[in-house]
C-alpha cells in the first residue's frame, strides 16, 4: 500500500485543519485553561465535530458510524495536534467505542456506539494505577459477588474520567499483579455507588481524573472474564498510533513555528537562522519529524489492513515520536529563547501537551522495551 | 592593610564568633527556603520577622551587610581574609544573609570600579544600609543574547536625559525603587560604543512595568517601559557612552554566580528518588533505561562538581580560570534540565499534573522553569560561542 | 517512443525473459560478493571466469550494458519502461550487472547531456563496449567540501591543454585507461566560473598515481598527479569554463546513488546477532544498554526504510523529492556508522582484534571504513547545509 | 586535598612527555607496526623506561620501587597515551605488579617485585574468557591435585600474554561461574606445559594473546584459595583508573590536534573552525574533556589515599572516560574529513588506540551498570 493518503482522507485533513484553525486554535486552549474550565473542552465545539461524524468516524456503518478507516483517523488528529485541540476524541472515540467495539457483545455495540458517534457519551478507559503505565500490574481487585463483581481499588490518569458517563475499568479477576491472564473490563456507570472521582488538572491545560472504587457493584463484563489483556492490547497499540497522530501534529506545528522564528527574530544584525549551529540542529530535527512520519502513516495503515504485528508497529512509533517531540519541544522553547519562556509566546503549550502525551499510554522507555521484547531480546 | 598577621586573623575571628553568637537569633540559623524569605530591603521594607528585622540591623550597624565595602560609604571595611573568616563564621552558624539585593551583587561592584565620589557616596551607602531596592534593566524584546544591540534611547536635554524605550526580564521591577540601566546615547555610532549607564528611579513619570507570566506561571521577572522619562544628568555612571565596558565587567560578575549557584538544601540522591518512584526489579531499578540515564547523569554531576573544585584548587594555585567560567554555566544548566527531565520521567504522569497555585503540580511547573536556566544570564549557544572563541581559539 | 502499449511491453517482457534465461549463465545468476567480483571492463579486462565474459559479451552485443542509451552509441535504445522491464526480469533471475563502470554511472550521463556528437559517439560507445576504463578526479587535497576551491590548472597553449595538479580520492584510478576532471581554466574568474570539465588519457606523459592506504587498510582510492600533461583540444566537454554546472549535475546523481545503496545481502538482524555475542538474561539481551541501544537503532532503520518507502511513493503521486536526497545520504551513514558501533560494542574485545589481511579483524576493518561514510559524497555538514538551506529556507 | 598536582609530579610529568615525544612519538608505533613486531613494544625503550624508574613507579622502597604514589604513576600513563606509547606498563607495572602487592607473601614480593620493577620480567593478568569483561563470570577450573591444581580452559585477550614470563590465572576452585566466591589466583609459568600462546594482533597495532591450558599444574597460588575476588576487584579497580589516565592524555592529544587542525584547514576561503556547527562541537568536547580531567586526578588521588569507594570510583571514570574518547576520536576524524581516513595521518591511530582501551577491563556498559549496583540501584 502506498505510503500516501488518498484523496478522501486528504479532504478530510484539509477541511479539519480549516475548522480547527477557525474554531479550535491555541487560542481556544487558553480560553479554557484561563477560564478554569472543569469539563477540559468547549461541549459546543465537540458536539460540531461529532456532527461532523468525527466521533463516528471509525465506527461501523451498522452502529451509525462513518467506518472511514484510522489512516482518516491519524488525519484529524494530526490536526487537532496542530491546533491543541482538546476533546473527548482520545478517551471516547479512539480508546472507549474501539474498547466496546473489539470485547462488546451485539447489546453493547448497539446501545454505546451510536450514542459516542453522537457526541452523547463520553467513555472512557480506567486502566493505570501507579504513575507509570503497566498494564499487566494492575492489582485492582473485582470479586464475584451474586450476579456481579464488586470493585475496590484507585485508577489514576483517566482521561476525561471528570465527565464521563462510562467506565471501563480493567480489573483483576484471578491471578496477581504482574500476570497477563486473570484481567477483566467492566463497563461501570461513572456515578455507581462508591465511585469517587478527582477531577485532576493535567500540564497540558487539560483534565484527568483519579477515581477511588469502594466496594463498587460491577455487573456488566466487557468481554470476557480472565481473558481482557489481549483485547486491552488492541486497544492500547490503536490508542498508541492514535496519538502518536495527534503527537505527530503537535511536533510539525513547534517546528514549523520555531523555523519561521529563526527566520524572523534577528540578533546581531542578522535572523538567528543564519547561525550555522541552529542550522544544523533543525536540519536534524527535521530529520526526525521525517521519520516520524512515516511511522505514523504506516502505523495507521497498519491498524486498517489488521497487521500481526500492530504491537510491535505502535510500540515503535510510540516510542519515536515521544523521544522525538520531546526534543522537537525542547529545541523549541531554547530557539525562541527568553520569549518562548513567556506564557504570552504559544510555544510553550506545545511543550506542556507533549509532556503529558509522552506518558499517555506508556512512555518512551516502556515502548522501548516492549518492542525489543516484542522481537524477543 | 594586607599585611594582617595570622594572630590579628584568630583575634578577629574569635570575636566575630562570640558577637554573631550572641547576636545571630536563632531563628535566623537556618537556611532560607526561598528568595521569598530573604530580606531584600527597600524603602518599604518587608521583613519576615522581628528576628529578621533585629539581625539586619544589627549586621549594618557594623557594616556587614557589605563587608568589603569601605566604611566611608556604609560598608565593614574588612579586608579579603578578614571577609573570608566572617564567612566562614556565619556558615558555621547558619546564619543567613541579613540582606540581599542587586545593588549589592551587581551595581555595588559598578559603582565601586567606575561610579563617580557622589555616586558611591550616595548608592552605595543607601545600598549597604538596605534604603533602596536596585533592579536591573539591560535585556529589551529586540536585545537578547544580542545586548549590545539595544534601543532604549537617552537624549541629551541639556540639563538632563529624556529616556524611551523598553526593558524585559527587569527581576522584581514592580518593588524596585531604582532601575541601572543600559541605554543608547549616541544612535550613529557602531553599536557598542553608544552605550551608557544610567540610573532611573521608579517613580519618575513616564515608567511604568507589567508583571512577567512564564510557562511555569508567576515569575519575579517584569517588563519595565519608558516614555519620556526625565533623569538628571548626575545619574550618568562612567564616561558617556562608555557603558559598554561596564556591562560587561558586571556580566562577566554574574555568569560566575549563576555557574557557581548550587542546590541549597540537600536533596536525596536521585537514584533513591527513583526507587521511590518506581521500585526495584532483582534489585535493580524498574526501568533499565531510566537506570542507566540517572547513573549517567550523576556520574557528569558528580564530575561536574569536582572541575568545580579543580578549577578552584587551580586559580588558588595562580592557574586564571579565563572563560571557564561560561563552560560552568553551560554544563550546570544543561545537567540541571536533564535532572527534571529525569525527575518528570521517573514520575510518569504524576509529573505532569498542574494545578491553580504554584505548589499544586510544582514538580511541573518547575521542570518548565528549568527550561530557562539556558536561556538566561547568557544562553547555551552563546556560552559555546564564548569557549570556542576564547578557549579554544577557534572563531 | 512513448506510445508503446501494454501488449508491446508484454511481448517484450516474455522475449527478454525468454533470452535471459537462454543467455545468462548460472554461474551468473548470484549477487556478487563484492565490487571485486563484478566485470570492469577497460583495456586489460579481467574476467573473474569464461561465464562472465560470455554474459558481457551477450549482453553488450544487444546494447544492454547501457539499455538505455541509444543504440547509435552502442546502448540498447530501450524506453523508460523497457527498461524497467529488463531490470525486473534481470532481478527475477538474480542476473549480475554484465559491466559494472563509471563511465556508465558518472561520465555517461554528462555526455549525454554536455558531450558533442564526436564525444558521444566515440566515448559513449567505448564505454557500452566496456573498451575503457574511467575515474573520476573532482576532489583535491585543498579542495574537499569546497570542490569548487579546486587548484589543478589547464593552461591553454593553442593547440592544447597543459594540466598541472593532484587529484585525490580518484578510485581506481591505478585501473583506469582515462580520467575525467574538473580542472580550473581561468584562475582570475569567480572560483566557480573559471572550471572546466576535461578528459584526459591516463597513459598521457606526466599522469601518476599513488595508492591512499586507509585507516581500514588498502582502500581503492588513490592520488593522481598531473605534471605538464598535454590534453587534446577536443577533450573539453561542454564550454570552456562551464564546468561546474557539469560537476554539480554529477554530484547530484552521485548523491542520490549513494543515498540509496542498501545492504547487498540479507544479514541477521543486528539484536540477533547481539544475543548471540552477549546471551540472554532472563529472556532479555544481558546487557539492558545495548538493549536500549539496539532496539532505538532498529527502530530508526525501519522508519528510514519507511521513509524512502513514502518519498518514493510520493515522488511517484508527484510530489518533488528536492533536497531531500540530502536526508537520506545523512541518516543512512549516520546509521551505518552507529550499527557499527553497536556491533563493536557487542562483540568486544573480540572486535577490537586486526590482523595482517583485511579479513583478519574485519570487523574492525569495517568499522573504520564506515567512519568514511559520513565524509565522502559530501561530508554529513554539507547535508546538513543543504537541509537548513533548501528545505528549511534557512541562510 | 587539592585537585592539582604537585611539583615533583609536575616535573616527572614535564621529564616524561620529553622523553616519549623524542623516544616514542606515534611515528614509533607505526615503525613497530609496519615491522609486523609480534613483541608489541621496543624492547630497549621499555629498559630505558625501567631504568628510569617507571617499571617500579609505585613499587614500595622494601622492594626496591619508588614508592612515588599513583598520581605520579598517572601522570606517565597520560603522557604516554599522548604519544600511544606501547610497552608493558598497564599489564606488568599497573596490574601485575599491583596483583602481587595486594596479594602476593612475602617470599613472592620479594621472588618478583624487585625484577618487574628492573624491567626484567612481564607479568600479566589472564582474566577475559569471553568477549565481554566478566570477572564473576569466570569459568576456568582448576581442580585440587597433589600439592597443587590443574588447570583447564581458555584466556583471551591477554595482555602482552605474548612475551609474558609469569602469568596470573584467575581461576574456578568452588562454585559456578557468575558467583564471586570460589576464584583463586595462580601464578603460572608462561612456559609451563600444556600452554599454548596464540599472539593476536590488536586494531590500535598493539598486541594480546589467547592462551590456552591444557592440564597445566599450577603449584603456586597468589593470595588466597577461593578468595580472590576481593583482591582481584582492587587489582582492577586501579587498573581501570590507570588505563583512563592513559585515555585521558589519548583524547587530550586528540582533541587538541583537531583543534589545531580546525584552524589550519581552510575550505570557502575560512578556516574550518570557523564554522560555528564545528565550533559548539569542539567546545561540547571541551567541556566533556574537562569533566574527565577531574574524574582521573580524583580517581588518582582516591588510590594514594586507599578511598573506601575506589570501586564506585574507578568505574564511574572508566565509563565517563570511555564515552567521552569514543566521542572525541570519532569527531577527530570526522572533522579531519578525508585526510582523517587515510593512514598517512596519525589522527586514526588515535582512534584505534581509544577502541582496544575502551574494552579493556570492561566497556562502558558494563562500568555504568557496575557503578549503579555499587551504589545499589
Amino acid at each position: 500500500m502506498a505510503l500516501i493518503i488518498n484523496e478522501e482522507q486528504q479532504m478530510l485533513k484539509t477541511s479539519a485543519a480549516e475548522f480547527l484553525q477557525e474554531k479550535a486554535p491555541v487560542a481556544a486552549l487558553r480560553k479554557l485553561r484561563d477560564e478554569k474550565n472543569r469539563q477540559g473542552y468547549d461541549q459546543a465545539l465537540w458536539q460540531q465535530m461529532a456532527a461532523m461524524g468525527w466521533a463516528s468516524l471509525v465506527i461501523p456503518e451498522q452502529y451509525g458510524g462513518l467506518d472511514f478507516g484510522y489512516v482518516g483517523l491519524g488525519q484529524l488528529f494530526e490536526e487537532m495536534g496542530r491546533t491543541l485541540t482538546a476533546s473527548p476524541m482520545v478517551s471516547t472515540s479512539l480508546v472507549g467505542a474501539h474498547a466496546i467495539l473489539l470485547a462488546g457483545n451485539a447489546t453493547q455495540k448497539e446501545r454505546l456506539l451510536p450514542a459516542i458517534g453522537a457526541g452523547e457519551l463520553i467513555v472512557t478507559l480506567a486502566i493505570d494505577e501507579r504513575r507509570q503505565h503497566r498494564p499487566a500490574k494492575t492489582a485492582m481487585s473485582a470479586v464475584k459477588q451474586d450476579n456481579g463483581y464488586v470493585l475496590n481499588g484507585k485508577k489514576v490518569f483517566v482521561l476525561d474520567g471528570q465527565v464521563a458517563n462510562q467506565l471501563i475499568v480493567v480489573a483483576r479477576t484471578a491471578g496477581k499483579a504482574g500476570d497477563e491472564a486473570g484481567l477483566t473490563m467492566f463497563l461501570v456507570d461513572a456515578k455507581a455507588q462508591g465511585i469517587e472521582v478527582n477531577h485532576q488538572q493535567m500540564m497540558d491545560s487539560r483534565n484527568a481524573a483519579t477515581i477511588s472504587f469502594e466496594n463498587v457493584k460491577a455487573a456488566e463484563v466487557l468481554g470476557q472474564v480472565d481473558q481482557g489483556f489481549g483485547v486491552l492490547t488492541q486497544v492500547l497499540d490503536i490508542a498508541c498510533i492514535g496519538i502518536s497522530a495527534e503527537m505527530l501534529g503537535t511536533m510539525c506545528e513547534a517546528f514549523e513555528r520555531t523555523v519561521q522564528y529563526l527566520k524572523e527574530r534577528k540578533q546581531f544584525g542578522v535572523p538567528i537562522g543564519s547561525f550555522q549551529a541552529l542550522q544544523h540542529r533543525a536540519a536534524l530535527m527535521y530529520g526526525e519529524i521525517e521519520i516520524c512520519k512515516s511511522m505514523v502513516i504506516k502505523a495507521l495503515q497498519a491498524i486498517d489492513q489488521g497487521k500481526p504485528d500492530l504491537s510491535r508497529v505502535a510500540s515503535m512509533t510510540k516510542a519515536k515520536i515521544g523521544e522525538t517531540i520531546r526534543l522537537v519541544t525542547n529545541e523549541a522553547i531554547q530557539m525562541f529563547g527568553g520569549i518562548g519562556m513567556t506564557d504570552d509566546e504559544e510555544i510553550g503549550f506545545f511543550m506542556k501537551r507533549a509532556r503529558v502525551a509522552q506518558v499517555t499510554f506508556g512512555d518512551y522507555n516502556y515502548h522501548l522495551d516492549r518492542y525489543a521484547r516484542l522481537l524477543g531480546f | 592593610m594586607e599585611t594582617i598577621t595570622q594572630q590579628d586573623l584568630d583575634v578577629f575571628r574569635a570575636e566575630t564568633r562570640a558577637w554573631l553568637e550572641a547576636n545571630c537569633p536563632e531563628s535566623i540559623r537556618q537556611t532560607p527556603k526561598s528568595m521569598e524569605d530573604v530580606f531584600w530591603g527597600g524603602s518599604n521594607p518587608h521583613y519576615k520577622s522581628e528576628d529578621q528585622k533585629q539581625w539586619f540591623e544589627r549586621m549594618r550597624d557594623r557594616g556587614w551587610t557589605t563587608p568589603m565595602w569601605p566604611k566611608a560609604y556604609g560598608g565593614g571595611g574588612l579586608s579579603k581574609q578578614q571577609n573570608k573568616v566572617l564567612l566562614e563564621e556565619m556558615t558555621r552558624l547558619n546564619c543567613q544573609t541579613p540582606l540581599f539585593s542587586f545593588g549589592i551583587s551587581m551595581l555595588g561592584p559598578a559603582l565601586l570600579k567606575f561610579g563617580n565620589e557622589a555616586q558611591k557616596k550616595e548608592h552605595l551607602t543607601a545600598i549597604s544600609r538596605g534604603e533602596v531596592w536596585w533592579c536591573q534593566g539591560y535585556s529589551e524584546p529586540g536585545a537578547g543574547s544580542d545586548l549590545a544591540g539595544l534601543q532604549t534611547r537617552a537624549e541629551d536635554m541639556g540639563d538632563h536625559y529624556l529616556v524611551s524605550g523598553q526593558k524585559v526580564w527587569t527581576s522584581y521591577a514592580e518593588n524596585a525603587d531604582m532601575i541601572f540601566c543600559l541605554v543608547r546615547t549616541n544612535p550613529d555610532a557602531k553599536k557598542h560604543t553608544g552605550i551608557s549607564f544610567l540610573l532611573i528611579d521608579m517613580q519618575s513619570e513616564g515608567v511604568s512595568t507589567r508583571p512577567i507570566q512564564l510557562i511555569s506561571g508567576k515569575s519575579v521577572f517584569c517588563e519595565t517601559f519608558f516614555d519620556n522619562v526625565k533623569v538628571p544628568k548626575e545619574n550618568l555612571v562612567g564616561e558617556l557612552n562608555a557603558g559598554w565596558s561596564i556591562a560587561k565587567y558586571l556580566l562577566t560578575h554574574e555568569r560566575s554566580m549563576i555557574g557557581g549557584v548550587g542546590d541549597v538544601r540537600k536533596e536525596k540522591p536521585l537514584f533513591q528518588l527513583a526507587i521511590d518512584a518506581v521500585g526495584r526489579d532483582n534489585g535493580k531499578l524498574d526501568d533499565p533505561v531510566l537506570r542507566a540515564d540517572i547513573a549517567r547523569w550523576m556520574i557528569d554531576q558528580e564530575g561536574l562538581m569536582w572541575t568545580i573544585e579543580r578549577t578552584t584548587d587551580e586559580a588558588k594555585a595562580g592557574q586564571p580560570i579565563g572563560a571557564k567560567s561560561s563552560f560552568f554555566k553551560y554544563y550546570y544548566t544543561e545537567q540541571n534540565k536533564l535532572k527534571y527531565e529525569l525527575l518528570m520521567a521517573l514520575n510518569g504522569t504524576e509529573a505532569a499534573t498542574w494545578g491553580d497555585t504554584y505548589d499544586e503540580g510544582k514538580l511541573a511547573r518547575d521542570f518548565c522553569r528549568t527550561k530557562g536556566n539556558s536561556i538566561e544570564g547568557g544562553t547555551s549557544e552563546i556560552q559555546l560561542n564564548i569557549i570556542s572563541k576564547h578557549i579554544l581559539g577557534l572563531g
